[in-house]
């Protein structure tokens, strides 16, 4: 094989993020703490310019590069922009939160930076062993991450169990990759297809991978029963760090989805005996036990976990649609998520402070007392994490919808609408809490004018988008293709 | 039976003994010394399999490296091992029913029928001169070169984060710092007040 | 004529609208002028059109006035339909009407002393009710002048809602405030058999025009409808009962009659002039109204007549024993309204009419007078602190004396013209029910003249007024008071005498009230009728007259003559005393089983329902059963790892299954 | 012959028994990790089989990369395990039980 | 031509905007934020009046119609129309939120921009209710309007709001949600969201039946029909005034408004089928709920009972007319349809009045309770008469807008069923009963306490609102051919369709 350095193009992403980790972990060194925020502003900038050089590179084809391990598509060109703009606003809801804690270390953002990397590579992948090293790379970030506050008991507990049921996970996944591995001969996806289409391998077998892939991805997307990571670390991480979990990372596992499910094994999608059955009762769990445990939760970062797995539930059931629209809704869903996420621990970051945390729902007691603007903006985030319409969480629903329908599962569309009636419950819990009782802490907010900013915007993508829904979906629609 | 066989069911007779011990003895310590055991035995089963390269690697990197962490642990944290070996007994059943039932859908599957040498026929021996770690070399670095430079990363993720986590400095211990020392002032030490005599 | 129909109608709303809305800004004389003038602008108008039809011919005038609404085919209209028994009606209507404003003047002079001080609803009171009356007067044009029933139900309810107003007049006062919700809720049982029965005519006429409807009817004769079941019911039937279902309301017919003697709480024009001469008599009015309805089905006929024969009578009893001056007379009212429903089941719609117009005089007259005693007893209403007043109040005792001769039909007063030929008619009849009918009119009769004598003999005979200080006071009423009933005393003596003729026997209502040759009683009657003078010979000769002599020398004989019987009878005939005391028990019945009854029933649905079944085990109970098992389920994690992964591998374990091996 | 059926048996037996071993070290974070140890020696098997009877180098590729993975996640995990004995003096399963419900 | 001009568009975003734009204002300037509000809510009014006199009632086309994409992917449209049905309704809804604006004007005190602006943006979601053809349009509409609605209770509403609130919003969102599903699965036979696509798609008589109980729940709940009604006591006895008065003057008539625009033409088959439910779903609401409100203490429960029973009228005239066809009774049914119509008209404005009449009570001393009050009439006497005269209209006498409804539907109802008629007409009973036994205690009678002896007649803030109010009800009582009119063309149209069967 020859190698072309114009092939390095479609990677310039990738490559920029990478160096932009080492400058960062290399720089770092060489400042003092009260200068950190120099960490944080290349980070920042790198992001912006990664994200810019993603722009500049997409194209409408499709690239395989480096014999099969890489491919640059429309989706993985959307998927990696919307990585890096949640990450962008991860870091920044997070700076003032870290700063305030004593974690405001360079570490966390060669982490971060390294994470997003996985996930880039993830979104990127055309082999299974470049989608296994990608969501190792970004896994192992995460772990660290998740122990980052090393006072914290909760955090070590956290990561510890993020590392074992991760660990497990992997091996399933390997598991069910070595079979498929044997039953076809290839790594890559696109051959993988060639050979399931013409049926050529034993059908057995290939379910049998294609069970422990689904969990390895449920795992990593937190669907039921493989979701019991989530709460915990959710709580358990601080908060920054949950922030940027609970937003990235979940457009990373869509990907993942993709490019193991679709790219690779569309053909074994087949009802009740491929993998639209296994997501169907996935996705069935996750939003019955996601919905129902969140309404037990007096702790909102958990809250917002069990709210994670009953949204992970709608994006599966966008995927095991199985069609073009089903995908594009699923990828709407996890993309609109993503930023409904962030922004929800946005606030919940903004409204912790210096030896603070702003864990439990009852902190945000009158929160439109004290803030009616934020409060504003978490009604919204709420609202559309609800799905009530015009906010844009409704029309993720509505497409995900939309495509179960279409495939004649509507007693599904039935679950969901049902359990997301449960799941209305929690959400206006918080805007009750925000709205309806009285403070019981007066003091005024004490949040940096970037993050009002970008809060502000982010609470507002929710209304805009939900009104003007076409454009991001068209986006992911061509991003999808055929 | 060839010896070829007899080697490869010794091998697999070891290797699934010493996973047993592993899972089964009391002291972690003996459970790591029982997984070297394993991977030691699995590394022949590769070599069975003309896997040389990583039948070495396995043992060198695993065994040398990887439990040698695992024990290190084991030896640094003073752990109270009759507390975590409590209950053992009692979930017992449950683990081999379990196990026995995982094992059985395992090979249900993975049997002869499916993948017996009927489906895939025994490979021809490659030649004596055959190197193994030369045809992985000459793939990693050409095909492979994309997953390679991802698998530097997350080694270098792996050591920055094990740094992270837990290089520490004490919080209780003093550090002097000799720039302070030497750029400091009289004003900065002494105080001059001025009182009025005690009046005695 | 259209313009001076419209005059008629709507003078007195002006009037009431000024009077209500401005009753503050022009005074209390600015009111009962424009009030008063109002209604007496109606009243000259209304003379002048029935002076139109009875001398000049005037056409039969039916046009729409606007176009309340079409849906559906159904043409809606306010309009007017005048025709002879309009005119009777709108005189009879205005000119006691007008009575009653001039009377009001006198009798609400002091209204303030009926309101506590601080009330701020008393202080334009005066004005209110001169607003209210003219309000009254509108409305009742408006039903008698309908020429179509979504009109007549609108004038039918607007008399309704003035009624509930002016009985509840006085709002501080909580029988009156009970008697108006009370007399409403009883309409209101009428007014949804009225309805139901105007929807029948529209189902099956597709019209609410009355021409419309009379014209269509007899093709509907022989529809038979299926109600409950099998049973088939003659479609007239049912329109013909439904209809008198609500004139049973509005003429407090037996047994929603009960309204009626408590509305006395009202002030007393308003006795007089809505629940004795006019709005009353809307239930009447409509069943002569809609004969060539009624004509089409006996069976709705002899409910008529039965249901008018059984009120005549009992309600008459009841009148016996009462001891508040106005109850007596609202006894009477109800009992006289029980004639005229005879006269309508007989057929004989003109007596009806006829004895409605005689009554609206001599009963206003009558409560007028008791007005007007009240006015002298300071507002004591009880007739055994009565006695001898006739001395002090000689204007009043001679129009009483006029009213209650009328009212118990002696011979040449005007009642008895009415009365009569309601007898002779239910004698004539021979629809079922007719004898029954005839045996309480005729002992009937007898009641009236001794409730009527006994309470006129207590009131102004015998020793004067117990209370010594009420006695000093005694005085003759002013002349606003007195005026009005020598107006109503001239038309209670002469009107019977006057036009018994055209009206019962003559081609006055040709055209209008509609009798079958086979139900024509008044036909009957007329072939014997010689001349007022021969009917005054001829009834001196039947058997009523004595009865009515009878029972005045009983009133006499008991009341004056020779007091101690009376309580002698009162405790010997104790269970007849009671039962007729309680009048039947109707009051308490009604109250244990409609009042209590629904509040039981609203509040067992209420709580059993709504509260129990729908938001407890329903709402609340998913709610919380889904609260309940979010806190069970929250607990599968249990914050243990190896539960955690246990739950992954018995997650693999079963999608192995499932998938693999099944 | 060897069949690959053999290999893949004995790599189910392995996994099979670090499932055995998750049920049964409950309480020891460090036998857990040694179970996934296990158990990714059982998926290397395979893939050694595999790569061996397809005459597919790509599959000891695969292993290659496990075992480099593996390092690093053994690293990084026993990093954690520190951290947390630190901060509970404890690597019981049982004292991990703050974050719950 | 007046009616090229995207007047609906105006109509539904002019309060929006502006109410975004009073939110922003803040409270520091509380009187310019009110007459910001007042100004925007009485514009709007004015905007849309065009939709009445420019309305073609000679057609049952729609109207003002606009159409651009929206949701290109889906084929969802911005699609706008009117037609006689929802015009009325459009009018109002403009009509009433200028009064509630003048309701609140002084007595909210707590973030008073938050208040105001809820309602205009209320407003023009409502709007956009009625105006929506696209079905996806039409159900953004829908359920964003549970968003102001549920911080207008929440915020300004009484001690137990949290329970009214949440209870509100669940069960509305209950209802709706399944109504999505239905819609997204008429989207795939129909290919797009047009609801008058919808309208003449071919449906199964399974496939009607299962959507039409989708609609049903949506429908009833909003209605709220028996038994799904017990949110609206609740909800209303904690709103503030304002709440009261939109959400029974307006939101329940917007499930009214769906079984006309949604349930009936689509499913007409379903509906037939099903009519009985309805109609006995309608006539229990009638009596039962007529006997509960009999006994309620709370005024505001009294009236929301009573709503509940008035709109059970709405369902009855709406789902008589199948039996009527079958009945042969010749016509009818447009009776009955359009008696429906009128009486969601003439409740809006006979509730809202209700309401505020409460709330003028309330403001004064704080309490519902019928209780505390009684003899009002002596220190209130203009107020009482204002009372006086809802209470009567809401009793249905005629000359009041209440009486032409009940009288419509209970004609329409006879040709059905004669038992229909009669339960239907006991309201004339109950409903009096209910609605004067509570004037008797509140207005009548002597002073009874401290309290109401202390209680200041109306200012002329609240007499200009309800002022306004009675002309509406006296003005729709005396002469409703207008609003008949407007609405006939569409309604028999609608009629004409549903006869002819989808099988």
């Amino acid at each position: 094989m020859q190698f072309d350095s114009t092939q390095l193009i479609p990677v310039l992403p990738e490559i920029s993020l990478l160096t932009l980790a080492c400058v960062v972990l290399v720089v770092d060194l060489f400042i003092r703490e009260e200068q950190r925020i120099i960490s944080y502003g290349i980070s920042q900038v790198g992001l912006i310019l990664t994200l810019l050089i993603t722009i500049l590179v997409s194209q409408p084809t499709t690239q395989i590069l480096f014999d099969g391990s890489y491919i640059r598509d429309p989706m993985s060109d959307l998927l990696k922009v919307g990585i890096l703009l949640i990450t962008f606003l991860a870091f920044l809801y997070a700076k003032d939160y870290l700063r305030d804690r004593g974690l405001f270390k360079g570490e966390f953002y060669t982490l971060g930076l390294f994470a997003v990397l996985g996930m880039m590579i993830m979104t990127s992948a055309n082999s299974f062993l470049t989608i296994y090293l990608g969501l190792e790379l970004l896994a192992l970030c995460l772990y660290a991450l998740v122990a980052f506050n090393r006072n914290s008991p909760q955090g070590a507990e956290a990561a510890m169990k993020y590392f074992v049921l991760g660990a497990l996970a992997s091996g399933m996944l390997l598991y069910g990759i070595s079979m498929i591995y044997g039953a076809t001969g290839t790594l890559r996806f696109d051959e993988l297809a060639q050979v399931v289409d013409k049926g050529d391998m034993n059908q057995l077998v290939m379910i049998f991978g294609v069970v422990f892939l689904v969990i390895g991805l449920a795992f990593k997307l937190g669907a039921v029963p493989f979701h019991m990571w989530v709460p915990d670390v959710y709580h358990g991480a601080p908060t920054a760090v949950t922030l940027f979990i609970g937003s990235a990372p979940k457009i990373a596992a869509f990907a993942l989805a993709m490019r193991l499910l679709v790219d690779g094994l569309a053909d074994l999608h087949g009802g009740w005996e491929g993998w639209q059955g296994m997501l169907i009762i996935l996705a069935v769990l996750s939003m019955g036990i996601g919905n129902l445990i969140a309404i037990a939760q007096t702790n909102i970062k958990r809250m917002l976990a069990y709210s994670t797995i009953s949204h992970v539930g709608f994006i599966l059931l966008g995927i095991l649609a199985g069609t073009k629209e089903g995908y594009t809704a699923a990828m709407f869903y996890t993309l609109v998520y993503a930023l409904m996420s962030a922004g929800g621990f946005g606030v919940v970051i903004a409204l912790s402070r210096k030896g603070f945390e702003a864990e439990n729902l009852d902190d945000f007691k009158g929160l439109n007392q004290r803030n009616p603007w934020f409060a504003g903006m978490m009604l919204l985030l709420m609202f559309s994490m609800a799905g009530v319409p015009p906010t844009v969480g409704f029309f993720a629903k509505l497409f995900v919808l939309d495509a179960v329908v279409s495939v004649d599962l509507t007693w599904l569309a039935l679950v969901g609408v049902f359990f997301s009636i449960i799941g209305a419950f929690y959400y206006i819990r918080v805007i009750k809490i925000m709205y309806f009782d009285q403070p019981t802490d007066e003091s005024p907010l004490t949040v940096g004018m970037d993050t009002q900013v970008v809060l502000s915007l982010n609470g507002l993508a929710m209304l805009f988008l939900g009104l003007f829904p076409a454009g991001l979906l068209s986006l992911c629609s061509s991003a999808i293709g055929n | 039976m060839t010896l070829e066989k007899l080697i490869f069911y010794v091998l697999a007779a070891v290797v699934i003994l010493a996973a047993m011990m592993v899972v089964t003895r009391r002291n972690p310590v003996h459970s790591a010394l029982f997984l070297i055991l394993a991977f030691v035995a699995c590394s022949g089963i590769w070599m069975l399999a003309e896997a040389e390269f990583l039948a070495i690697v396995l043992v060198l990197v695993y065994v040398g490296a990887v439990m040698v962490l695992f024990l290190f642990v084991l030896m640094m944290l003073d752990i109270d091992l009759a507390v975590l070996r409590a209950g053992f007994i009692k979930m017992l059943p449950l683990g081999v029913v379990m196990a026995v039932a995982m094992a059985a859908e395992l090979i249900l599957v993975v049997r002869a029928e499916n993948f017996g040498l009927d489906k895939y026929a025994a490979p021809a021996r490659h030649a004596a001169d055959y190197s193994n770690t030369e045809e992985i070399g000459s793939v990693l670095y050409t095909v492979y070169m994309y997953p390679f430079e991802i698998a530097a990363v997350i080694l270098l993720v792996a050591i920055i984060a094990a740094i992270g986590l837990t290089m520490r400095k004490r919080p209780d211990t003093k550090y002097l710092d000799p720039t302070n020392q030497v750029l400091v002032k009289r004003d900065d030490r002494v105080r001059m007040v001025s009182m009025d005599a005690e009046k005695g | 004529m259209e313009n001076i129909y419209l005059t008629i109608v709507l003078v007195p709303l002006i009037g009431a609208i000024i009077a209500g809305f401005f009753g503050g800004t022009i005074g209390r004389k600015g009111a009962h002028w424009v009030a008063s003038g109002g209604v007496g602008i109606s009243a000259l108008l209304s003379l002048f059109v029935l002076k139109r039809f009875m001398f000049d011919g005037e056409a039969i005038f039916n046009g729409p006035v606007y176009t309340w609404m079409v849906s559906d085919g159904l043409h809606m209209e306010v309009g007017f339909l005048v025709d002879q028994l309009t005119a009777v009606m709108i005189s009879v209507v205005t000119f006691v009407s007008f009575c009653v404003h001039i009377y009001t003047i006198g009798y609400m002079a002091d209204d303030e002393h009926n309101w506590p001080k601080t009330s701020l609803a008393g202080r334009n009171s005066y004005q209110r009710f001169f607003s209210y009356i003219s309000l009254f007067t509108f409305s009742m044009l408006m039903l008698v002048m309908a020429n179509n029933f979504m009109q007549l139900f609108f004038g039918w309810e607007a008399v309704g809602l003035v009624s509930y107003l002016l009985i509840g007049f006085w709002s501080v006062r909580p029988t009156a405030i009970f008697a108006n919700l009370k007399a409403f809720l009883v309409n209101r049982v009428g007014d949804f058999g009225f309805i139901l029965g105007i929807a029948a005519i529209a189902m099956y006429t597709n019209s609410l025009d009355y021409a419309e409807v009379f014209a269509k009817a007899p093709g509907l004769a022989d529809t038979q409808i299926q109600i409950w079941g099998d049973s088939s019911w003659s479609l007239m039937s049912v329109i013909g009962i439904l209809l008198f279902i609500g004139a049973m309301g509005k003429s407090a017919q037996v047994p929603l009659h009960v309204w009626l003697p408590d509305s006395m709480e009202g002030p007393t024009p308003i006795s007089a002039l809505i629940h004795a001469a006019t709005m009353v008599t809307a239930g009447i009015f409509m069943v002569a109204r809609m004969s060539p309805l009624y004509e089409l089905s006996e069976t709705a006929l002899s409910f008529v007549l039965i249901i008018g024969a059984t009120t005549a009578f009992f309600t008459g009893l009841i009148g016996i024993v009462q001891n508040d001056i106005k109850r007596v007379v609202a006894y009477s009212t109800l009992s006289q309204l029980g004639y005229m429903m005879v006269a309508l089941g007989a057929s004989a719609y003109a007596a009806g009419i006829f004895h409605l117009m005689t009554h609206a005089f001599f009963k206003a007259l009558l409560f007028l007078a008791a007005g007007s005693v009240i006015i002298g007893m300071h507002h004591d209403q009880d007739i055994r602190n009565m006695g001898g007043i006739r001395k002090y109040m000689p204007i009043t005792y001679w129009t009483s004396l006029v009213g209650s001769l009328a009212l118990i039909g002696f011979p040449g007063f005007s009642g008895f013209f009415s009365k009569d030929a309601i007898i002779e008619a239910v004698h004539h009849s021979s629809i079922t029910g007719s004898g029954y009918a005839y045996v309480l009119v005729v002992a009937g009769v007898f009641v009236t003249a001794l409730y009527s004598f006994r309470m006129f003999f207590l009131v102004f005979h015998g020793e004067g007024p117990r209370d010594e200080h009420a006695k000093a006071h005694l005085h003759e009423t002013p002349k606003v008071v007195t005026v009005p009933l020598i107006l109503l005393a001239i038309p209670s003596v002469f009107l019977g005498y006057l036009t018994i003729e055209p009206m019962l026997f003559g081609d006055w209502f040709n055209g209008v009230l509609h009798v079958l040759p086979e139900h024509d009683t008044l036909g009957a009657i007329g072939e014997g009728f010689h001349g007022a003078g021969g009917f005054i010979l001829h009834g001196m000769m039947g058997a009523p007259f004595y009865l009515a002599m009878g029972g005045l020398f009983v009133a006499w004989f008991i009341y004056m003559k020779n007091p101690a019987i009376a309580d002698k009878i009162k405790s010997t005939l104790s269970p007849v005393y009671n039962l007729l005391d309680k009048k039947y028990w109707f009051d308490e019945v009604y109250q244990a089983v409609f009042a209590t009854g629904s509040r039981g029933l609203g509040k067992f649905l209420w709580l059993a329902g709504d509260r129990g079944l729908i938001d407890g085990l329903a709402v609340n109970g998913s709610a919380h059963s889904v609260g309940w098992l979010a806190a069970v389920v929250r607990h599968v994690q249990t914050g243990y790892l190896y539960h955690y992964a246990i739950a992954m591998i018995l997650g693999l374990l079963l999608l192995l299954t499932w998938f693999v091996f099944v | 012959m060897i069949a690959l059926s053999d290999y893949l048996i004995l790599g189910a037996i392995l996994f099979a028994i670090s499932i055995a071993g998750i049920f049964i070290n409950r309480k020891n974070v460090i036998v857990l990790l040694m179970c996934v140890e296990l158990m990714l020696l059982a998926v290397n098997i395979n893939f050694v089989a595999f790569s061996h009877f397809l005459g597919d180098i790509a599959g000891q590729v695969f292993v290659f990369f496990i075992l480099t993975v593996a390092a690093a996640e053994a690293a990084i995990g026993l990093a954690i395990l520190v951290v947390l004995f630190r901060s509970k003096q404890s690597i019981n399963v049982e004292d991990m039980d703050a974050l719950k419900g | 031509m007046i009616a090229d001009w995207p007047i609906l568009s105006l109509t539904v975003w002019l309060p929006i905007i502006g109410g975004f734009m009073v939110l922003a204002s803040g409270d520091r300037e509380a009187n310019a934020t009110k007459w910001t509000a007042l100004t925007i809510a009485v514009l709007t009014f004015i905007v849309s009046l065009p939709l009445w006199f420019a309305f073609d009632s000679a057609t049952a086309q729609m109207q003002f119609v606009e159409r651009v994409p929206w949701v290109p992917a889906f084929n969802v449209e911005y699609y706008m129309g009117i037609d006689g049905i929802s015009m009325p309704l459009i009018i109002l809804t403009t009509f009433i939120t200028p009064l509630v604006v003048i309701a609140g004007w002084e007595v909210i005190k707590f973030r008073p921009s938050q208040y105001m602006a809820a309602f205009l943006i209320m407003e023009g979601v409502m709007v956009g209710v009625f105006s929506a053809l696209d079905a996806m349009l039409f159900y953004v509409f829908w359920e964003a309007m549970l968003i102001p609605m549920f911080l207008i209770i929440g915020v300004w509403g009484g001690a137990n709001r949290v329970y009214a609130t949440i209870k509100f919003f669940l069960y509305t969102f209950f209802g709706s949600v399944f109504m999505l599903v239905a819609l997204i699965y008429m989207y795939f036979q129909s290919g797009s969201f047009d609801i008058l696509g919808f309208h003449t798609l071919k449906l199964g008589l399974t496939e009607q039946i299962l959507i039409f109980i989708a609609f049903l729940m949506a429908f009833a709940v909003k209605v709220p029909m028996w038994p799904v009604h017990t949110w609206l006591p609740d909800a209303h006895v904690e709103a503030p005034t304002g709440g009261s008065v939109i959400l029974a003057a307006i939101m329940l008539k917007i499930g009214g408004y769906g079984f006309l625009r949604f349930s009936l033409p689509i499913t007409p088959d379903a509906s037939h089928t099903l009519d009985w439910l309805i109609i006995g779903m309608s006539l229990i609401a009638v009596v039962y709920i007529g006997f509960v409100a009999l006994i309620q203490q709370d005024m505001k429960k009294l009236i929301a009972y009573s709503s509940i029973a008035h709109m059970g009228f709405v369902t009855l005239g709406f789902f008589i007319i199948f039996i009527i066809n079958q009945n042969n009774a010749g016509s009818g049914a447009a009776l009955g349809v359009q008696g429906g119509m009128v009486q969601m008209v003439s409740h809006g404005f006979i509730s809202a009045a209700l309401f505020l009449c409460v709330g003028v009570l309330y403001d004064r001393l704080h309490s519902r309770q019928i209780n505390d009050y009684g003899g009002v009439v002596n220190t209130m006497p203009i107020f009482a008469a204002f009372m006086v005269f809802f209470a009567m209209a809401n009793a249905g006498l005629p000359g009041t807008s209440g009486f032409v409804g009940e009288f419509m539907v209970i004609l329409a109802s006879f040709r059905a069923d004669f038992w229909y008629a009669f339960l239907a007409a006991t309201t004339l009973i109950i409903g009096a009963a209910y609605t004067l036994w509570m004037v008797k205690r509140v207005i009548f009678g002597e002073v009874t306490n401290e309290g109401v002896a202390t209680l200041k007649d109306m200012n002329n803030r609240e007499f200009i609102v309800l002022g306004t109010l009675a002309a509406a009800v006296l003005l729709l009582g005396l002469w409703p051919a207008p609003l008949v009119e407007v609405m006939d063309a569409s309604v028999n149209n609608l009629l004409q369709h549903i006869s002819v069967s989808k099988l």
